[in-house]
């Protein structure tokens, strides 16, 4: 009955919210949008675009535009990242046990595949101004790749602390780098670098560098993650 | 059609979050609302002939392409929709801890 | 030298903060105080960040009005966390990002960088509530505030789906072109329901109960204060600036608020522990915030939010820190708090005294302020539910002041450091200052309208 | 010269400074008090019956201050009866707990009250208001019992909120924060809202019907030495507060009550008051504890205030006005004189009192003239305020009225007398052996409050020559009062010579102590000295009568007593109720409801766009 | 209707009716792995909608970590109540 209720009553807040939207004639239309009447018309203009050197434009606004929203971005996962330790509390814990014992070969394997996926995501990172892709799929691929071994393997514990330090140097690199716009050219994460040809691979100023501090503290900081949820209080 | 589904999907997770008393079922509600206010951010840079923003060097000049900017904002939105799921899902494991159930409604009134 | 430092540094010192844990708290000392110096130093304007001027990219603004603002919440984080060094010294990163957060809300006028700073904040308090040990609250706070952020996400979007821009004055000027008042309910609505859940205001915030209910002398104050003060004064500018509150929106909202006021005073008529008490006053102290904000009420609004959060922060570490000792914070087992603790009892006294409105406390002044402001702007209704609130409010604190104050069955005995009699004597202090020096209140009075034209030019 | 200012900022630095002494010694700090309240009432005295102190000087900002006739008489009426209580202080504080505080709120409320009849600024009225609630609260919770606090307050400021409103209204719809222009200004519906609000603040603090349910909770409960003040003097607020409401607001001039010739609103005023009068009177037959049959016999008094300011015409103004000095006076005395018995004895239940006149004979004596003047018998000041206001009630014809006012005076009689005779006269207690009269400090004020109340029945024409003042700034005709006291009403319908009165009753007394004297004394006997249904007493039994003393009149209304009060306790219960029904809908563990008002209200707020 | 608007509308529709199993579900484990199931259904939405960066991180972080997440939740659960 009151799942009845329920879906009644947000079916009919649904369909407010599009009739609401249909009745209002500033808001485009599904796919009638015309970007002159918005900001990111102005992200293709040749003098951004070459100021920013970036091919990917999307990757420019991420990174370059509204770097000061990634830096946020990363700091939510950061803080999450925090907050599941916090909440797992820090005594000693010990590895949830699988339910299958995995053969040398699934091992081997995995490991080899370990590799493979790094690198994969290695070039997703390194190719985000060119190419879609960037830091965040790239750290996440990594995490995946670190979640393998974990899968894989019933006695793989990652060194939690490595994590942990690469998160908190990569983090900081990210400001230190904003900081670095701030007192070499005027602004916070200002490019200093030079932005080179767009479509090269290195071109787009400092976009690359921290999409790699970005790879790599998304990464690091899934992976605590993912090791924490692995991970229980040793049973007394 | 799909920015339709996007609303419904939004309003879905709304309705999720109030029927359910189960703390699991309660954190796929949000991500259900979560999807849903992705695409629709997604559909309303979208343009029918347009393509996905990347310049390259066999594109020339004067291409119709889909706003950028929503979808630099669903990267952002996306990683930070992990953040909170991964918090609640950590929640929802010590809660089970506490009370040895995920539903609300079996902990009693075990303050 | 530039405001961006001020969330800059917060964070670089919280993702180094994890290498060092011990030192987290210190180093948040020291990061507020930074902050507070740099508070004093900078110069009004805006920042442009990544080299990019709106509304391609992110700006802040730092004017009187975010100053306010921010001494308020690095001054109380900054107390907040030289007094929990030792209980509560694993949540310092918190804190920080906290800080980072609240700073990041209040300077930003990019719409989404606000969404951003949103979840920050709002993990970061999630995180300060789950000190609490009480998972189920966390969790009802994690689900509302999720909500709301996404809530506030979609009007921010359907926004820019409209006006083709993030940017604050940007998005003000074309409202104002377009000027269609019917257009915009929908975002707005969404975006003050999403800024509603956090701010405390009445049918979005259940989350309260639970999470300042069981409070601590860290997470109550944090939330209740901090956040409170935060939220309230980003929720202020945003009415002020930005919703178009008109025809049905504006008389939905004032309904709403004013229910708010009633039922969160009435609501603590009825309680009998200490700590909802408190915490439903300050649900009816928040929704009176948000009517002055939408009566236009700056200055005193601005002035209510400093004065709640001063005075709420003494009484939730009072209550708190009583409750942890003595196990129990039903109202009749704290008979008799105050006996042994004189002092104390006289700053919880004066803070009491001053959220009730009484005279020579700043608290009376704010509120015969705003009512005569409310008078002037012929909104009688307003005034008298208010007070009929502020009547209901004045009989339950006085009950609960003369329980604290007189022995009961048992005798208790708590002690508070040196460091938390302190901070109470200085708080009550200031409240009384304020109260009886009323020119820096004038002062405010004028330089608020002209933040309002800053912001409005972006 | 003195300036208001000063005065309130020397008082608010000596409640400083009477913190910090009586911290080092309770009988320093009190003695300081009492030289601080002196000196404050010396320099009204000194300066103020000739409007001469300075409103110049403006240190406070925001402040300003102006003189008035009118409030200059209630504030040296209030600031004589603080200084006569302040003389109890060193001998009662050392049993309270916060007794450095109590003398720091004493002074602040009485710089409260300086400040409150001298601004000419509804804002600052309701600042020193507030002030005066707030510092008098924290005195009351140190005597009996805490809830009286809070019951106490929330009268006061459900009286003050009330004012506020109707101040904003005036506010709103003229743009006035001046009293006497602001309530000039006012007019048409908001005049009747105004009216209304005022009264409803003036009849909350004044503790008339049906606000009164806080007087005996509050004046039985408090502090033995605070009483007189909470009756004597701070119930006059509301006096205050009903003037400005009844005499300078006459919303309802066009709708006369015909047959008298009286506005609907004074007149719906003077039927409270009246009920007021009857209800009191019949409650203080009815109470045990000295101290609340007190504070009821506050009550009726109040009522008679009430009456006096609804007729519009000087008569009974000048009734009211020295009704407020009379009851002032009067009132103070008997709490006073039954707090030197509790100070003695440690009660104030008459059941458990007798035979005091023999130990504290001049308390005694005390009492008996507060008594005499309370029941309106010459030659005390409460037969002269009565006088005045039953000659104006009849004037105007107002039946009714007339019968509860003449009810009350002889309830006074039934009701005033039953203290004198349970605590003072009858058989004393053994344990009460040791009692001695209260000591010399004690008696100062006493003997001086004795002296007035004498005065101000024998020669009561330089207090009336003051009120014609008041009557003359209020826009009203003088009263005609002869240098010899004779005073003449309604052009010689009424002529009242109290001096003569006063002789006469003296030469009365006199030939009563001759008989008294003459004849066979009667014989002392304690309590055990005598025997029933053949047998000794082993037991102490009070023979005299003091409970019970009106039983049969009492069984006539026992059982309506109490309705006013159930009414309120009922709203209490509601406004918790809707409290938890709120708790219930809004802060529900569960989320799912938090979810749907949020639903429901985009969907009502959608609802003008969408469709 | 162009080949665009079928295959939206049948996407939409998909996305509809997962998302509703994923909520009503009985199991906890059905419901995670429907959420994955519209996870990498949105994944097709935003490769229709031409937003091939959104898509990646989607499939990667949404419709990959989150679930292994949610399943390692449940996993370690029930390894508890199994004990």
């Amino acid at each position: 009955m009151k799942n009845l209720f329920g879906l009644l009553l947000s079916l009919v807040l649904g369909a407010f919210i599009i009739l609401a939207l249909n009745n209002t004639a500033a808001f485009p239309a599904f796919g009638e949008v015309d970007l002159a009447d918005r900001v990111s018309e102005q992200y293709f203009t040749d003098g951004n675009v070459a100021e920013v050197g970036s091919a990917n434009i999307v990757t420019a606004i991420v990174v370059g535009y509204r770097g000061f929203d990634t830096l946020g971005e990363v700091t939510v996962l950061f803080i999450s990242a925090l907050g599941v330790a916090i909440i797992f509390g820090e005594k000693k814990q010990e590895r949830l046990d699988l339910k299958f014992k995995p053969n040398f070969m699934l091992r081997v394997g995995s490991r080899v595949l370990f590799g493979m996926i790094l690198i994969t995501s290695i070039y997703i990172i390194f190719h985000g101004h060119l190419t879609p892709g960037g830091g965040f799929p790239g750290g996440a691929i990594i995490a995946s790749a670190v979640l393998l071994l974990y899968l894989t393997d019933d006695r793989f514990r990652s060194n939690v602390k490595g994590f942990k330090i690469l998160e908190g140097i990569a983090g900081s690199l990210f400001v230190v780098i904003g900081l670095l716009g701030l007192v070499l050219v005027t602004s916070f994460l200002q490019n200093f670098l030079p932005a080179g040809t767009v479509g090269d691979l290195l071109s787009a100023g400092i976009i690359p560098i921290i999409y790699v501090l970005i790879g790599l503290k998304v990464g690091s900081e899934i992976s605590g993650i993912v090791d924490n949820f692995l991970t229980e209080e040793e049973s007394a | 059609m799909i920015q339709y589904a996007a609303i419904i999907l939004f309003v879905f997770g709304l309705y999720g979050l109030f029927t359910n008393r189960n703390v699991i079922k309660m954190i796929v509600s949000l991500n259900v609302m979560e999807v849903g206010l992705n695409i629709f951010i997604i559909s309303i840079g979208f343009t029918y002939d347009g393509i996905a923003p990347i310049l390259s060097s066999t594109t020339a000049n004067g291409l119709l392409y889909v706003d950028p900017l929503p979808q630099a904002l669903v990267l952002t939105a996306i990683v930070i929709g992990v953040g909170t799921t991964a918090l609640g899902l950590a929640i929802a494991k010590s809660i089970h801890k506490t009370y040895n159930t995920f539903d609300l409604d079996e902990m009693g009134d075990k303050e | 030298m530039s405001a961006i430092l001020l969330v800059a540094i917060p964070l670089l010192v919280a993702f180094l903060s994890i290498l060092v844990k011990k030192y987290a708290p210190y180093l948040l000392i020291i990061v507020g105080l930074f902050n507070l110096v740099m508070l004093f130093l900078l110069q009004d304007g805006g920042v442009i960040i990544g080299g990019f001027d709106q509304p391609l990219g992110i700006n802040l603004l730092l004017n009187l009005y975010s100053r306010i603002a921010l001494i308020l919440i690095n001054a109380l984080i900054v107390v907040i966390a030289c007094l929990n060094i030792k209980d509560y010294g694993k949540y310092g990163s918190i804190l920080l990002l906290a800080m980072a957060g609240l700073n990041g809300l209040v300077l930003t006028v990019d719409l989404f960088n606000f969404f951003v700073f949103l979840e920050i904040s709002g993990i970061a308090a999630y995180l300060i509530t789950s000190s609490n040990k009480k998972p189920t609250n966390t969790f009802h706070y994690l689900a509302l505030g999720a909500v709301g952020s996404s809530l506030f996400l979609f009007g921010v979007i359907i926004l820019y789906a409209m006006y083709g821009t993030l940017n604050y004055g940007a998005m003000i000027e074309a409202i104002a072109a377009n000027n269609n008042y019917a257009e915009v309910v929908l975002p707005f609505t969404l975006m003050f329901i999403g800024l509603g859940v956090e701010a405390k205001l009445l049918p979005f915030n259940s989350w309260v109960k639970g999470a300042l209910g069981h409070s601590n002398t860290m997470s109550g104050p944090m939330i209740a204060s901090v956040y409170a003060a935060a939220l309230s004064f980003v929720l202020g500018r945003m009415i002020d600036n930005l919703f178009l509150f008109q025809g049905t929106l504006l008389t939905i909202v004032t309904v709403l608020l004013t229910v708010g006021i009633l039922l969160g005073d009435f609501m603590a008529f009825s309680s009998t522990k200490t700590r909802e008490i408190l915490l439903f006053s300050s649900v009816a102290q928040a929704s009176i915030v948000a009517l002055l904000f939408v009566n236009g009420v700056v200055a005193w609004a601005v002035w209510l939010i400093i004065a709640n959060a001063l005075s709420k922060t003494v009484m939730f570490l009072v209550i708190n820190k009583a409750t942890k000792e003595v196990g129990c914070d039903e109202t009749k087992s704290l008979q008799g708090l105050f006996t042994k603790n004189i002092l104390v009892g006289l700053a919880f006294t004066l803070a009491t005294l001053s959220v009730m409105g009484l005279p020579l406390l700043v608290g009376f002044m704010i509120k015969l302020n705003f009512l005569t402001a409310l008078a002037g702007a012929g909104q009688i209704w307003l005034i008298v539910a208010i007070l009929i609130a502020s009547l209901v409010e004045g009989i339950y604190f006085v009950r609960l002041l003369v329980k604290l104050w007189y022995k009961g069955e048992n005798e208790i005995s708590v002690k508070y450091n040196l460091s938390f009699k302190v901070v109470f004597v200085v708080i009550a202090l200031a409240l009384l200052a304020f109260g009886s020096y009323t020119a820096p209140m004038n002062q405010i009075d004028n330089s608020v309208d002209a933040v309002t034209e800053v912001v409005n030019n972006g | 010269m003195a300036s208001i200012e000063y005065l309130i900022l020397i008082l608010v630095g000596a409640s400083f400074l009477a913190y910090l002494f009586t911290k080092l010694n309770t009988y320093l700090g009190s003695v300081f008090t009492i030289l601080a309240t002196m000196f404050v009432f010396a320099s009204l005295a000194g300066y103020g019956f000739g409007m001469g102190l300075d409103t110049t000087v403006n240190y406070l900002p925001w402040f300003t201050f102006n003189q008035t006739y009118l409030g200059f008489y209630f504030v040296i009426i209030i600031a004589f009866v603080y200084l006569m209580v302040s003389f109890f202080h060193p001998y009662y504080l050392g049993q309270y707990k916060y007794k450095d505080s109590y003398n720091m709120l004493f002074l602040l409320s009485l710089a409260g009250i300086i400040g409150a009849f001298y601004t000419d600024n509804f804002l600052q009225l309701f600042f020193f208001f507030e002030l005066i609630i707030w510092t008098t609260m924290f005195l009351i919770p140190q005597g009996k019992s805490r809830e009286a606090a809070v019951s106490y307050f929330g009268f006061s400021v459900a009286g003050s909120v009330a004012m506020l409103i109707g101040i904003f209204l005036i506010f709103s719809s003229t743009g006035q924060l001046d009293i006497t222009s602001g309530l000039a200004a006012i007019s048409g519906t908001n005049a009747i809202i105004v009216f209304i609000l005022f009264l409803i603040a003036g009849f909350a603090k004044l503790g008339a019907f049906p606000l009164h349910i806080w007087l005996p909770i509050a004046h039985g409960n408090a502090p033995h030495p605070f009483s007189p003040v909470l009756s004597g003097a701070l119930v006059k607020l509301g006096a205050f507060i009903g003037i400005l409401a009844l005499v300078r607001i006459v919303p309802t001039a066009n709708l006369l009550v015909d047959s008298i010739n009286l506005p609907l609103g004074q007149w719906l005023v003077a039927i409270l008051g009246s009920i007021s009068i009857v209800f009191g009177t019949l409650m203080a037959i009815k109470e045990d504890d000295a101290k609340k049959l007190l504070a009821y016999s506050s009550m009726s008094h109040g009522g008679y205030i009430l009456v006096a300011f609804s007729l519009m015409n000087s008569v009974a103004f000048a009734g009211g006005f020295y009704h407020i000095l009379a009851h002032a006076i009067a009132s103070a005395a008997a709490f006073m004189a039954i707090a030197a018995v509790a100070r003695a004895t440690g009660t104030t239940k008459m059941k458990e009192l007798g035979g005091m006149i023999h130990k504290m004979p001049i308390t005694y004596l005390a009492y008996l003239v507060a008594i005499i003047s309370m029941a309106g018998i010459p030659p005390m000041g409460g037969f002269i305020s009565k006088w005045l206001i039953f000659m104006a009630v009849i004037n105007k014809g107002m039946i009714f009225v007339a019968i509860a006012i003449f009810f009350g005076s002889v309830g006074s009689f039934l009701y005033v007398f039953r203290p004198l005779a349970a605590l003072f006269l009858g058989q004393e207690f053994r344990e009460y052996k040791h009692v001695k009269e209260a000591p010399i400090m004690m008696l100062i004020p006493t003997f001086i409050l004795m002296g007035l109340n004498v005065y101000t029945g024998v020669f009561p024409s330089f207090i009336l020559n003051f009120i014609n003042n008041i009557l003359g700034e209020l826009g009203y005709a003088a009263l005609n009062v002869t240098s010899s006291s004779i005073i003449n009403v309604f052009d010689g319908q009424g002529i009242l010579n109290p001096a003569l009165i006063s002789l006469v009753f003296a030469v009365g007394v006199f030939i009563a102590f001759i008989i008294f004297i003459l004849l066979k004394k009667s014989r002392s006997v304690s309590l055990m000295d005598t025997y029933t249904a053949a047998n000794f007493v082993h037991d102490e039994h009070l023979l005299h009568y003091s409970v019970d003393f009106y039983a049969p009149l009492e069984r006539l209304y026992e059982k309506h007593t109490n309705w006013m009060t159930k009414f309120y306790e009922s709203l209490a219960k509601k406004v918790k109720e809707i409290g938890n029904l709120g708790k219930y809908l809004f802060m529900s563990k569960n989320i799912g409801t938090t979810m749907l008002w949020i639903i429901t209200i985009i969907i009502l707020l959608l609802w003008g766009v969408a469709l | 209707m162009t080949l665009f608007d079928i295959v939206s509308l049948v996407v939409g529709a998909l996305l509809l009716v997962i998302a509703f199993l994923a909520i009503n579900a009985k199991k906890l484990i059905n419901s995670v792995l429907f959420l994955s199931a519209l996870s990498m259904l949105a994944v097709v939405s935003f490769v229709l909608l031409k937003a091939p960066d959104v898509a990646i991180t989607e499939a990667v972080i949404g419709s990959g970590l989150v679930t292994a997440l949610f399943i390692f939740t449940l996993l370690s659960v029930r390894k508890e109540e199994t004990k």
